[in-house]
């Protein structure tokens, strides 16, 4: 597993029902793209991570499949719609079958 | 004292029709230069050497010792002392003949040329040549000004508070907690924000490896960023949290007393924090009356002053195009300066301004990388003309060469400063 | 379920906690809930869809994978991209597709051609993704798009690399 | 054209070979004269030699060298200045500018070098030392 692995994401605290709000998500990762070799010449194998998830309360908001052209750190930025209070959930899919996750609870103003 | 500005670009536009006019009293003519880096150095040596003693040539600096921003970071490191960073003014002046005073410039007369130091002499110039660095724009970072920097140190101008810097990382509680405050663009580097980042962790990674980094940025970017990326995910990994405009960098505030720091709301304690506040030219040369907002506009021809033919302004302090504001950068563009002031005052030879920079960076111990560029003066700006940066996955051999050529180039720009 | 069950019970492994650890007190409640919630509830994630972005040999037969025979029309998705990247490692690009259910983009010039696919779910505030690319050498970046009745758009955006970013 | 072709082609395998140490004390030597050797034929287009060169525009551009250079003194990887023969001096400039000969920062400021301004930093840097 890639170690220091680390996850960031941006979105407000409290939105309106009904609102789309910006979603901003980053994970640290080295994103090995496979094209590259070691100092001896060897391909050094690819080691990313392929997939990222968002979801709201079971309801899915964003699904990508990614490949080894996303730079290092993958960020992503998307909207998503609101529909009452509840909490995000960000999953990130890593080559190696770790897998990493972060959430937000956003409250709704009346 | 205090000038009014109106009155110097009036005056500014006047001497563009008046006849040059030599300064009274030896009859050579004379160049005044503020500020002892890359760019006053330089210019101050170029002069006198090639006027070959036509010119009467006046550096003014404060500092008795020269420490270069240029490898700073490196004493922060632990890979410099303090004295191989430390450079003094006496070459230039027994091998020269440059008269260097140590003091500060407080005025200047665009009118009546000349410039008046804080011990209260005046030194009249035929032309002044102006490379005075950066100061700090206040409140750009809310809750710091100079006064707490003895606390929350800059080490942006190199020397006590480069040993101030490396004396806290030194004293850091085992897991504690080093943050930088970023500059935004543009901003004086080196030493690089980046560069010292790597050293810090250097430092930190063998002494106390439970700490943390933490960089506060309001830029969405940095120079040579998949390089530092990927050298601190080889050498530093887990260690270095990089937040940046996306992600609330920009959005910071410190408590010196409490020596507490808000990103984007959200508070956290730190050990060292190094606030790099949003940069400016150096006082001078907005009391010279010569800066436009931020910077002093210069003509890409020249380095003179778009306000006054006969102020030049150098390096750091100067908004002139697409140069960064590195020491390099001020040697290149004082050399372009000194054969033109030294063509005017004494009709020598003036040749096509050219223009060069090259940055290096350390990673790791060995681990040195570059960025490059050419440019050339068009009616505009200085602009880019070709470059070149090191590429991810380099060799190990050709990072360690790298940083090895980056040794050798110190020794050489500092002679080309100082000897 | 059984595939995604078995791989999230590596979500606690070491390094996982380490850095959890690290966070604070909300932030680590928060995370359970949202592992309870993963364990609990039906996600909208099957075992197949587990597999990467197509790989494949040319830009035809990627084209192919995503479009079928339906020939994708110009229109309908954009790219917003600077004309010219200046570090290729890290080439900020949006895709904007109004009214799409699925986009990939592709960089014919990539050693591995498609970069991005991306599904939008009922949730999805609008049908549009931004990310970094990394880019090896100047090329015309494009995407395609799939609309709901199962038509595909097509845009494209030409760039220019000083750095190249492949390695 | 030929014999340029081939001596272009076995610069390029020198320098190819040299390309992470070619400053090097000992082995820059041995290839500056193996240079000097082939490096008639690149120049030999200009039909220049470096006593024709404008040793005053020199002196000038040579100061954009001294940043790294030093004129006088030998370090590992970046060599000095003074006392280096003028055909080697151009020949090695020769083949910076047209990439034959390895490395970013010299490839980039011999780039820009037109033929006259290469004759005048051989003519300038002849009369050191």
């Amino acid at each position: 597993m890639a170690t220091g692995v680390k996850t960031r994401v941006k979105l407000p605290k409290q939105v309106r029902a009904g609102e789309v709000v910006t979603i901003k998500t980053l994970i640290t990762h080295r994103m090995e793209s496979g094209h590259r070799l070691d100092s001896d010449n060897q391909p050094i194998p690819r080691s990313i991570i392929h997939r990222f998830l968002c979801e709201f309360e079971g309801e899915l908001v964003i699904d990508l499949d990614i490949g080894p052209g996303i730079s290092t750190n993958p960020f992503f930025e998307f909207q998503a719609l609101v529909p009452g209070p509840g909490v995000f959930t960000f999953i990130w899919f890593d080559d190696d079958g770790a897998i990493y996750t972060d959430s937000r609870a956003i409250s709704v103003m009346s | 004292m205090t000038w009014n500005r109106r009155k110097f670009l009036g005056a500014a536009t006047g001497a563009l029709s008046a006849p040059a006019v030599l300064a009274e009293g030896s009859g050579k003519p004379r160049v005044v230069v503020v500020g002892g880096g890359a760019g006053g150095g330089t210019v101050a040596r170029y002069i006198a050497k090639d006027s070959d003693g036509a010119i009467d040539v006046t550096l003014i600096e404060p500092s008795q010792v020269y420490f270069s921003c240029f490898f700073s970071n490196l004493y922060i490191g632990g890979l410099k002392s303090i004295d191989e960073i430390g450079h003094t003014y006496g070459a230039l002046a027994a091998n020269y003949g440059i008269n260097v005073i140590h003091d500060w410039a407080v005025a200047v007369d665009r009118v009546d040329k000349n410039v008046t130091l804080a011990g209260g002499q005046v030194l009249p110039y035929d032309k002044l040549i102006l490379s005075p660095g950066i100061d700090f724009i206040e409140g750009s970072v809310p809750g710091w000004d100079l006064s707490v920097q003895t606390k929350m140190p800059h080490a942006y101008e190199a020397g006590s508070q480069s040993q101030l810097l490396r004396a806290q990382i030194e004293n850091m509680p085992e897991g504690g907690v080093y943050a930088m405050v970023a500059p935004p663009n543009p901003y004086r580097c080196p030493p690089g924000p980046y560069e010292r980042i790597s050293m810090v962790a250097h430092v930190l990674k063998a002494t106390n490896p439970t700490a943390k980094i933490v960089i506060a940025d309001p830029k969405p970017k940095f120079s040579k960023m998949a390089l530092f990326e990927d050298g601190w995910a080889t050498h530093y990994p887990g260690l270095i949290d990089w937040i940046g405009e996306d992600f609330g960098g920009g959005d910071v505030s410190v408590d010196p007393d409490q020596m507490m720091l808000t990103i984007d709301g959200e508070e956290m304690a730190v050990d060292v924090c190094n606030v790099i506040p949003a940069m400016k030219a150096g006082r001078i040369a907005e009391l010279a009356g010569v800066t436009d907002g931020r910077w002093a506009p210069v003509n890409s021809a020249d380095m003179s002053s778009k306000t006054d033919p006969d102020v030049y302004v150098l390096g750091d302090a100067c908004q002139q195009g697409d140069m960064p504001k590195s020491g390099f950068s001020a040697n290149s563009q004082a050399k372009v300066c000194a054969n033109a002031v030294r063509g005017s005052l004494t009709g020598s030879r003036i040749f096509p301004p050219r223009y060069a920079n090259t940055c290096w960076s350390l990673i790791a111990v060995n681990d040195g990388v570059k960025v490059g560029a050419t440019y050339e003066a068009t009616e505009e700006k200085i602009a880019r003309v070709d470059g070149f940066v090191s590429q991810v996955g380099e060799d190990a051999n050709l990072r360690k060469t790298t940083y090895e050529e980056s040794e050798n180039w110190y020794a050489a720009i500092t002679a080309d400063m100082f000897h | 379920m059984l595939f995604i069950r078995k791989e999230m019970a590596q979500v606690t492994s070491e390094s996982d906690q380490k850095e959890r650890a690290a966070m604070t007190l909300n932030r680590r409640d928060a995370m359970q809930v949202s592992l309870w919630a993963l364990m609990c509830l039906a996600l909208p994630v099957r075992a197949q869809d587990l597999v990467a972005l197509p790989n494949v040999a040319t830009l035809e037969e990627l084209i192919y994978s995503f479009a079928g025979d339906a020939p994708p029309e110009k229109g309908g998705v954009s790219i917003g991209m600077e004309a010219i990247a200046e570090d290729g490692y890290r080439v900020p690009v949006t895709i904007d597709a109004p009214s799409a259910e699925e986009v990939m983009l592709i960089a014919p010039g990539n050693p591995v051609l498609p970069v991005l696919r991306a599904r939008f779910g009922p949730l999805a505030g609008a049908q549009s993704i931004a990310t970094r690319m990394r880019l090896g050498q100047s090329q015309e970046v494009f995407a395609l798009a799939r609309l709901p009745g199962g038509g595909v758009n097509r845009g494209a955006q030409a760039v220019s690399v000083i750095v190249g970013g492949c390695s | 054209m030929m014999p340029t072709k081939v001596a272009v082609l076995i610069m390029r395998g020198i320098c190819k070979r040299w390309a992470l140490k070619d400053c090097g004390s000992k082995v820059r030597k041995a290839m500056l004269a193996i240079c000097a050797c082939f490096g008639i034929l690149p120049v030999a287009g200009a039909r220049a030699e470096a006593k024709d060169g404008d040793v005053e525009l020199g002196a000038y551009l040579s100061a954009e060298c001294v940043t790294c250079h030093q004129v006088n003194a030998q370090t590992e990887e970046i060599p000095q200045i003074a006392g280096l023969d003028p055909n080697a001096f151009m020949a090695a400039m020769q083949a910076y500018k047209a990439k034959q000969r390895e490395h970013p920062i010299m490839q980039m400021m011999a780039g820009r070098l037109n033929d006259e301004e290469i004759v005048a930093l051989a003519a300038y840097f002849s009369t050191l030392e």
